[in-house]
């Protein structure tokens, strides 16, 4: 029974988990992958289990402040994504490749 | 809820209803436009296929279905395949959004007369539209052609650009109505021109209460750049149809290109909608308030839910009406505007549609803000 | 079994399933696409929260814009001759999944054991009936949004406008190429 | 005229004409410059003269004449003022020092007129006279040490006069460390006596001087005062510190006359005379200073003997009086040493001035082998070389026979005595009589060994002049302090000397008095004993060196061993550089090399290596790959989590 | 004293002309008048101070001229000043040094001169302010921000080496604050128990504290606090085996960098053993006395013995400093009447015989380019009045008495002797030897033949040794003056400080300030 009322009576903690699975998925993608690009899509999509979560609360604790903070997270991550592509152009010019290692080269 | 299955068989059928009436007015359109330059161009046109070469399309349809399905050999059968039919999906899903007519109240039901009604229509609306690129991401890519991949960038790179005005264009007829939803704006246009603000009450008899005459500089912008988000003249260096190669969709043959077609006369069909319904009273008749309808058709009827059907298809006619004039326009400016280069259309978009609607957002927001503040 | 739930279980799928498509393909342009697809869920879900606003935003800010950006840089690198997909190293490689696995356990297990109670506001309370009240009208959410975002986070959204102008300048700056008609050197 | 005011111009005179020529230093005039500095220190002598006059004419209780300037220093308890005090011991010296001191300078105008830098030597004498003075009049230990202090930078500059000379810079720098040594002793000394008697001031001192007699070694008075002392043997330049005076000989000759014999070099035994109730008190230190000044006085004898410069021989005869003054205020016989103070002053002078003349007159030839016969070229010269050498080799009824044999009979008589003592003086003064006939010798009797070159001649007059009324001194100032039983058959000629300076001097306990008696005919024997062994040495030395010139070096050779350790100095010199100057210089370069730059500089440097290895090794973390940060960051937020759900 | 605003806030006036002047020189558009400008700005600078020792009042131990704003109110920190006995002389010391220095370095410093001068200046700020802070954050403060221009001056216009040495003399110097600034810390915290509650960075109420210690357990507050403040101070004394920096530092900098260094800096440390370590851990201070002592009296004779080695004459003069500053540490840690007099006096001495030997050698090494010992010789006789005045001012480092450094050497060794005999015995040691390498060097590089310098002087006129200077003799007149002045009369300016020690010595248990 508890287990279908789990299933059933979705609420909070549906939205959360959710929202950590995703963000875990994008975190192993940080992890994980050595194309640039995706490395950053994959950053992309934690910052999106974080609006999730960050809703989900809005909503469950009738508080619009998460809301606006899921406002400024997109926004931030519109930006954050320009400057990394323009990142990453730079480095396909110089080395044809978008491997993440070629950020190695940047080390002190 | 009681009646929710009933409500939600209805609203799928609706869905379907209006997907169809979207798929269907393409072939008309097609026509419309050979038929339209041809004339413009003192030609005649399809003309042999039933009369005034109507069924040229039905005609043009089997012979789409017919053709080889062809896929360039180095090129990537997912996207490919994908590409047109993602086409269609956002041109069809935010045509849903539009309002097409008043609520229909049949007993204790009131059916909408749209696919579905959005909170915030504007901005669903805006949204799925912008998916629109990938069709053509994914074309272009898919094609695993140079020109595709080209006309791809090109088209998507513009779409973009011009999302901006586009999207600063409405922020003034938000600000104006105070609202995103669609349905509410077509009802704050309703009656003669009048408003209230610097203490007193303006009003214009003779005029319709349209956003055109609050917004004209926003009205054009976003027409022009409804233009360049459709893809079509003069901004349409994507494809250069007329003299180039057909941009991201030069691989494209037989049905798959007809769903190209359908997503592109779809997102024309998204752009005149809109601008009916910000600048032109949506659904609304110049000089005939939607009570005024409803009271004639009830009087006419002897019932509410006759009123109701007669308002809804009254309402639904108007809108008609204004949408098919600006597709009209749409398709008389393909025909008569020359192509702009790529830098050009490049610096209008940044350079000048921006600043004028950024000017325009402003300008709105100090009058609104004043017209509420101080007496005049 | 209400609507909601049917809706949240359809939409976990959609968010969920592109979201692994994402990290396991291996054409980084799938991966893109599956990450649009990803996105347009996340902004189903936020629609099921009553985030009507948000989820236009997330549509035009994240599929419309970022995702195209995403989208047309990997066309345009045209990565024919794929990477490798993975990186190297035995020892890190275990860390990072099992860190990963663990993580993801770990945060299921506290998220499961922490919120019991679905509101953290008291119930009852004057705020709680305010917020609640003001809830209820899915209408005024997004006035509610513009209130909080204008009034109370004014400065927030003028120091990300800045920010926004500042990434503006830099990304021309960072993406200046050499040559071309607008050359200017 | 107030005292203070005179006591101001004694001291400014000589302050103004160091200054006046000091300014015009670049000068080479030497009359004007030599007649500036003689004023100033005529000027000063007249004072010192009215002093002594003043002095005389008060109760000999109460003679005493005070001047205080102002407060010098004054922290806590301990007050010190420019206080300057003249009394019977301080006016003797300040007669000697402002008389022989103006005789020199007068002697300096001729010697030095050739010299360049005439001027600036003007200047410092009177510097040196000024210090001097300081030294004599100041009335507490302090003041005194201000002008022990800058004698001997005087004597530094001054002997280092001709610096260009690598070897006349060092042993300027010499003498000036040496006298360091024995200053840091006195100033030890100094902070004992204010530690245990709360005053600096020579009265209150004296005043406070315990009773009774401090036995043992630790004693706050004996230990003061045997630091005291150690600073005198650094002045005076006793064993074991002696080593700077003959290396002194280096400056100028009237500079070896005025400071290296008259005067700076008595500064140790003034100051024990100074403070004679103190070290009276201290019979131990008294001890120490009786043998010290009797080895001295044997040693440097025997090695004079050997001595062929001129000026080195005076030098260690200088020496070896020093140590007989030393032997004199070590047995008690504080007067005797005084009145040697005097008269060696006056023939020491005499003959560093004689030999200067000699000098002069040959050139700057200072190696007695290369004279001889001189004694037709300079007449004057050798007169007054012979009162000197007369004096000095105690010849009865010239001054050194006075001086010296009250010391020698003071030295046996004294309960603090000892035969030992006197027997030690007898062999000092024999060696003294053979070593300066041998002088006199070879430098003017004999036959001429003199260059063909050279062409000996006598001194100008303001060279002269000194010296005979030096020769006149040297002869009979002996006749101020005659000893009793000469006295009684020279027609009870009064002494003097005991009288003017018993109320300063104190006795002898009375137990330790009448713990001895001696009778007269004693003092005749041993007076006789050892007049008569002097004369027969320097008749010995007189034949060795001028009939049998051969027979010298014979007797150098039978006893060769003994021959070259004399002749080298006892190699002291040697052994103070090997033992303690050449190590310290080499290990304090170890010291510098192992501890401050491979030590401490190691250490810190381990430290910063530490830190750039400890930032090396974390660098290796830092590899630039990103992945790798992202899974610590993700660990560590599994490590937190872990954390706040396992608690 | 009049209640006009020059009084009432002449110690704000004092700290901050410095800045004032170097923002005036910063923006000053001529750069051929640079020197004459900050001249005149050090000598206005003199001036204000010679107004305050006007109206000193010698007579009470209180804490003058105090002025007091809070600053971050919230920690109790405040803009605290004061002058009282013990800070007044090295007030004097820093503005009377300051016109000398620029005059000195007319010459030396040819690039950059405008940076150069308002570094200075704001050196000269940071001292004062350290001199004259009574709170301990805003001493901090003023401590770090005078490392910062030393930084500069012997990182720009230092030897050949100076990088090396700026970071060596950087790091030592920041690691010790960095533990004073601990210790401040906790002492703030404990603080409330002597106020009421509310916590203070002011030096009076810290005097207050009563910080409990257990002798012979390192690990009480007090001592650790001691030990904490005494290793920042010892670095910047320095005092062996803290020493290195300083050789390194002195040899690199330019002539007036060293001046000032030695002549003010190091008093800094001295002082603040004064002004903190001995009166605020005064159980912790008696009862570690004989560390401080012994590493004093090693420092003396280590100094000493090291100097007599060294080849270059800038590092002899350095480890000189290393020897004499041992005195003053000895004197200080004695803690009674004598030494900590002799040692007050000791700092002005050092700073002016020091500072005028470092001249010295500066104006030496203008002309020759080089500090090598072994390659001098017979300079006496083709510079004679720059020689006297070097004898001069070597008679005052070696302690001879009528030149100042007797006075202080001479007290402190007295001190010394009451604390323990034996030590002195010790100690005295350093008299003889701090002679010994100085008239080694003078006999090395003034007297005996000439040296290959000297030859070369004779035989190339471009280079031809050229006596000093009427600029120069004006420079070295007051160093001179004051070298002569304070051996003769130290009185008059012992009497400044003396009722401020004695204050200090009486009620070393229990001190505190009273404000006037």
């Amino acid at each position: 029974m508890q287990e279908i009322s789990l299933l059933l009576a979705v609420g909070l903690n549906h939205y959360l988990i959710l929202s950590a699975i995703l963000f875990t998925i994008g975190l192993s993608g940080v992890l994980l992958r050595r194309n640039l690009i995706v490395v950053m899509m994959s950053i992309e999509l934690m910052l999106n289990a974080v609006n999730i979560s960050f809703v989900a609360f809005s909503k469950y604790n009738y508080n619009p402040e998460g809301q606006v903070i899921v406002f400024f997270v997109m926004t931030i991550a519109a930006a954050e994504a320009a400057v990394g592509l323009a990142i990453i152009v730079s480095i396909f010019k110089r080395f044809k490749e978008v491997n993440i290692r070629f950020f190695e080269h940047l080390k002190g | 809820m009681g009646n929710s299955s009933l409500e939600i068989i209805i609203n799928l059928a609706k869905t379907v209803v209006v997907f169809l009436m979207m798929v269907q007015a393409v072939p008309i359109l097609v026509w419309l436009e050979r038929r339209g330059s041809a004339f413009i161009q003192n030609r005649f046109g399809p003309n042999r296929v039933g009369p005034l070469g109507l069924v040229q399309l039905l005609a043009d349809a089997a012979k789409f279905l017919n053709k080889e399905d062809f896929v360039p050999d180095k090129g990537n059968r997912l996207l490919f395949y994908a590409a047109p039919v993602f086409a269609l999906i956002p041109a069809a899903v935010a045509y849903m959004a539009m309002p097409m007519s008043t609520p229909l109240k049949i007993g204790d039901s009131t059916f909408l007369i749209q696919g579905y009604e959005v909170n915030v229509g504007i901005v669903f609306i805006l949204g799925i539209s912008a998916m629109a690129v990938y069709t053509m991401l994914m074309a272009g890519f898919g094609s695993s052609s140079k020109f595709s991949l080209m006309g791809a960038m090109r088209a998507s790179a513009q779409v973009i650009s011009y999302e901006l005005a586009l999207g600063l264009a409405i922020v003034g007829v938000i600000m104006m109505y105070g609202t995103f939803n669609l349905t509410d704006m077509v009802l704050a246009q309703q009656g003669a021109f009048h408003f209230s603000g610097f203490g007193r009450e303006f009003s214009l008899s003779f005029l319709p209460n349209w956003g055109i005459f609050y917004q004209p500089l926003g009205a054009v912008i976003f027409f022009a750049a409804a233009f360049a988000e459709s893809n079509r003249l003069p901004f349409d260096l994507a494809e250069g149809e007329a003299e180039l190669v057909a941009g991201f969709h030069t691989e494209y043959g037989g049905f798959k290109m007809l769903m190209f077609f359908i997503g592109e006369y779809g997102h024309m069909m998204i752009a005149s909608g809109l601008m009916t319904t910000f600048y032109f009273g949506g659904y609304g008749i110049p000089g005939w308030t939607i009570a005024e309808v409803y009271q004639t058709g009830v009087s006419i009827f002897g019932s509410e839910t006759g009123g109701s059907i007669f308002s809804s298809v009254m309402h639904f006619l108007s809108y008609n009406v204004k949408f098919a004039i600006f597709l009209w326009i749409f398709i008389h400016v393909r025909w008569t505007l020359p192509r702009f280069r790529y830098d050009q259309l490049m610096d209008l978009g940044w350079k000048t549609m921006l600043p004028w609607a950024l000017f325009n957002t402003i300008l709105t927001a100090t009058v609104i803000f004043l017209a509420s503040q101080y007496v005049i | 079994m209400s609507m909601d739930t049917v809706l949240f279980w359809f939409l976990s799928l959609i968010v969920i399933v592109p979201a692994l498509a994402v990290v396991l393909l291996s054409n980084p342009v799938y991966s893109a696409l599956s990450l649009v697809m990803t996105m347009v869920g996340v902004a189903a879900v936020f629609a099921t929260l009553n985030a009507y606003f948000l989820a236009g935003v997330q549509l035009i800010v994240y599929t419309g814009a970022v995702m195209v950006l995403f989208v047309m840089v990997l066309m345009l690198f045209d990565l024919k001759h794929d990477l490798q997909t993975f990186s190297r190293g035995k020892v890190s490689g275990f860390l990072k999944i099992a860190g990963v696995g663990v993580m993801a356990g770990l945060l299921v297990g506290a998220i499961s054991l922490a919120t019991k109670k679905p509101s953290l506001i008291v119930e009852g309370s004057p705020l709680a009936n305010e917020l609640a009240a003001a809830a209820a009208s899915g209408a005024d959410n997004t006035k509610i949004l513009a209130e909080n975002l204008f009034l109370r986070n004014m400065l927030g959204f003028e120091i990300l406008g800045v920010l926004l102008l500042v990434i503006a300048v830099g990304t021309v700056a960072l993406s200046r190429s050499k040559g071309g008609t607008h050359a200017r050197d | 005229m107030n005292h203070q005011a005179l006591i101001a111009i004694l001291l400014l005179a000589p302050l103004v004409g160091f200054l006046i020529n000091g300014f015009r230093f670049r000068s080479q005039n030497y009359i004007a410059a030599g007649s500036i500095a003689t004023s100033a220190l005529i000027i000063s002598f007249i004072c010192a003269v009215i002093l002594f006059f003043e002095l005389v004419g008060m109760s000999p209780e109460s003679r005493t004449i005070k001047a205080e300037f102002f407060d010098w220093i004054a922290v806590g308890n301990f007050k010190v003022n420019a206080g300057f005090v003249v009394d019977q011991i301080s006016s003797i010296m300040l007669l000697i020092i402002t008389g022989v001191g103006t005789l020199i300078h007068l002697f300096s105008i001729g010697y030095m007129h050739h010299d360049k830098g005439v001027t600036k030597y003007f200047s410092y004498l009177n510097f040196f006279i000024f210090n001097m003075l300081i030294l004599v009049l100041g009335d507490s230990l302090l003041t005194m040490f201000v002008g022990w202090e800058g004698v001997g930078l005087c004597s530094y500059l001054l002997i280092g006069f001709w610096f260009s000379d690598s070897a006349k810079a060092a042993a300027g720098m010499k003498a000036f460390i040496t006298n360091r040594i024995g200053d840091a002793a006195f100033l030890l000394g100094l902070f004992i006596l204010f530690m245990s008697f709360g005053t600096l001031n020579f009265h209150e001192l004296n005043a406070l001087a315990p009773a009774t007699m401090e036995a043992g070694w630790m004693g706050a008075v004996t230990l003061g005062t045997l630091m005291l002392f150690i600073g005198a043997t650094g002045k005076s330049a006793q064993i074991p510190l002696y080593v700077w005076l003959p290396d002194a000989m280096a400056g100028p000759t009237p500079v070896s006359a005025l400071i290296h014999a008259a005067t700076m070099v008595t500064a140790g035994v003034y100051m024990i005379i100074r403070l004679n109730p103190l070290f009276v008190s201290a019979p131990n230190t008294m001890m120490v200073i009786a043998i010290i000044g009797a080895a001295t006085a044997v040693m440097a004898a025997t090695i004079g003997l050997t001595q062929n410069d001129i000026k080195k021989v005076l030098a260690y005869s200088t020496v070896s009086q020093l140590g007989y003054m030393f032997l004199a205020v070590g047995v008690g016989a504080f007067g005797a040493g005084m009145m040697h103070l005097m008269t060696h002053a006056f023939f020491k002078a005499l003959m560093f001035l004689g030999a200067g003349s000699v000098i002069h007159g040959m050139v700057d030839e200072q190696d007695i082998r290369k004279m001889g016969g001189l004694k037709k070229y300079m007449k004057i010269t050798h007169w007054t070389f012979v009162m000197g050498w007369l004096a000095i080799i105690g010849f009865p009824l010239f001054s050194g026979f006075f001086s010296k044999d009250e010391i020698l009979w003071n030295a046996y008589s004294s309960p603090r005595g000892h035969i030992g003592l006197w027997i030690a003086g007898v062999v000092g003064a024999m060696l003294t009589a053979f070593y300066m006939t041998r002088l006199m010798a070879l430098t003017f009797w004999g036959k001429s060994r003199v260059d063909q070159s050279v062409h000996p001649h006598e001194s100008s007059a303001s060279m002269t002049i000194p010296l005979i009324i030096l020769a006149v001194l040297a002869a009979v100032s002996g006749f101020v302090g005659v000893p009793h039983v000469i006295s009684e058959y020279l027609g009870h000629i009064p002494n003097f000397w005991e009288h003017w300076l018993e109320p300063v001097i104190r006795k002898l306990p009375e137990v330790e008095l009448q713990s001895v008696t001696h009778s007269v005919s004693e003092e005749w024997t041993l007076m006789g004993t050892s007049v008569v062994l002097a004369l027969s040495s320097a008749t010995a030395a007189f034949i060795m060196y001028t009939k049998k010139l051969g027979s010298a070096d014979k007797v150098a050779n039978a006893i060769k061993p003994v021959y070259d350790l004399i002749d080298n100095k006892y190699y002291v010199d040697e052994f103070y550089f090997g033992a303690i100057i050449n190590p310290l210089i080499a290990q304090s370069k170890k010291l510098w090399y192992y501890v401050d730059v491979n030590f401490i500089d190691k250490m810190t440097y381990a430290v910063t290596d530490f830190t750039q290895n400890t930032g090396k090794l974390v660098k290796t973390l830092q590899n630039g790959n990103m992945q790798q940060y992202a899974m610590y960051i993700s660990l560590g937020l599994v490590a937190v989590l872990s954390f706040v759900l396992m608690r | 004293m009049e209640n006009n605003l020059v009084s009432t806030s002449i110690l704000s006036l004092i700290i901050f002309l410095p800045i004032v002047f170097a923002i005036v020189l910063a923006l000053w558009p001529q750069k051929n008048t640079i020197r004459e400008l900050a001249l005149g700005f050090s000598l206005i600078q003199l001036g204000a101070s010679l107004f305050l020792l006007k109206d000193f009042d010698s007579s009470t131990a209180a804490l003058q001229f105090v002025e007091k704003f809070n600053w971050i109110e919230r920690f109790g920190i405040s803009y605290f000043v004061g002058v009282d006995g013990i800070s007044i002389m090295l007030i004097m010391l820093t503005t009377v040094l300051m016109p000398i220095m620029i005059l000195g370095a007319w010459n030396s410093i040819d690039q950059r001169v405008k940076d150069f001068h308002v570094a200075l200046f704001v050196l000269q700020s940071a001292m004062l302010g350290s001199f004259l802070a009574m709170d301990a954050v805003l001493f901090y403060t003023f401590w770090e921000l005078s490392l910062v221009p030393m930084y500069f001056i012997i990182g720009i216009w230092g030897g050949s080496r100076r990088i090396y040495a700026t970071v060596k003399f950087f790091i030592y110097t920041m690691s010790g604050s960095v533990l004073m600034l601990l210790a401040i810390i906790f002492m703030m915290r404990l603080t409330p128990e002597v106020t009421g509650g509310a916590m203070s960075a002011s030096l009076l109420d810290f005097y207050k504290l009563k910080i409990p210690f257990v002798g012979g357990e390192f690990f009480t507050p007090q001592t650790l606090l001691f030990f904490a403040f005494a290793l920042a101070f010892a670095i910047k004394v320095p005092l062996f085996p803290l020493h290195t920096w300083l050789p390194d530092a002195h040899v690199e900098a330019p002539t007036p960098g060293s001046v000032v260094l030695a002549g003010v800096m190091l008093k800094m440390g001295t002082y603040c053993y004064l002004r903190w370590v001995i009166p605020l851990f005064p159980e912790a201070a008696s009862h570690y006395s004989w560390l401080f002592i012994s590493l004093g009296v090693i420092g003396i004779i280590y100094g000493a013995l090291v100097a007599m080695v060294q080849p270059d004459v800038k590092k002899l003069v350095a480890y000189s400093s290393v020897s004499h500053m041992g005195y003053i540490i000895l004197g200080l840690f004695v803690l009674n009447v004598y030494g900590m007099n002799g040692a007050l006096y000791q700092m002005l001495n050092h700073g002016v015989s020091t500072g005028g030997l470092f001249l010295l050698i500066g104006m030496i090494y203008e002309r020759t380019h080089s500090r090598e010992i072994s390659k001098y010789g017979g300079l006496a006789s083709a510079m004679p009045i720059f020689t006297i005045i070097f004898i001069i001012v070597t008679m005052s480092s070696i302690a001879v008495p009528l030149t100042n450094g007797f006075v202080g050497e001479f007290l402190i060794l007295m001190g010394t002797f009451q604390y323990s005999p034996g030590v002195a015995a010790v100690a005295v040691t350093g008299v003889v030897l701090g002679a010994a390498y100085m008239l080694w060097m003078v006999k090395k590089v003034f007297f005996g033949p000439a040296g290959e310098i000297v030859k070369a002087a004779a035989h190339d006129p471009a280079h031809a040794l050229h006596d000093l200077t009427t600029r120069e003799l004006v420079v070295m007149a007051p160093i001179l003056i004051l070298i002569l002045w304070m051996g003769l009369f130290p009185n008059s300016i012992m009497d400044y400080s003396k009722v401020s020690v004695d204050h200090l010595l009486k009620n070393q248990q229990n001190y505190s300030l009273e404000v006037e």
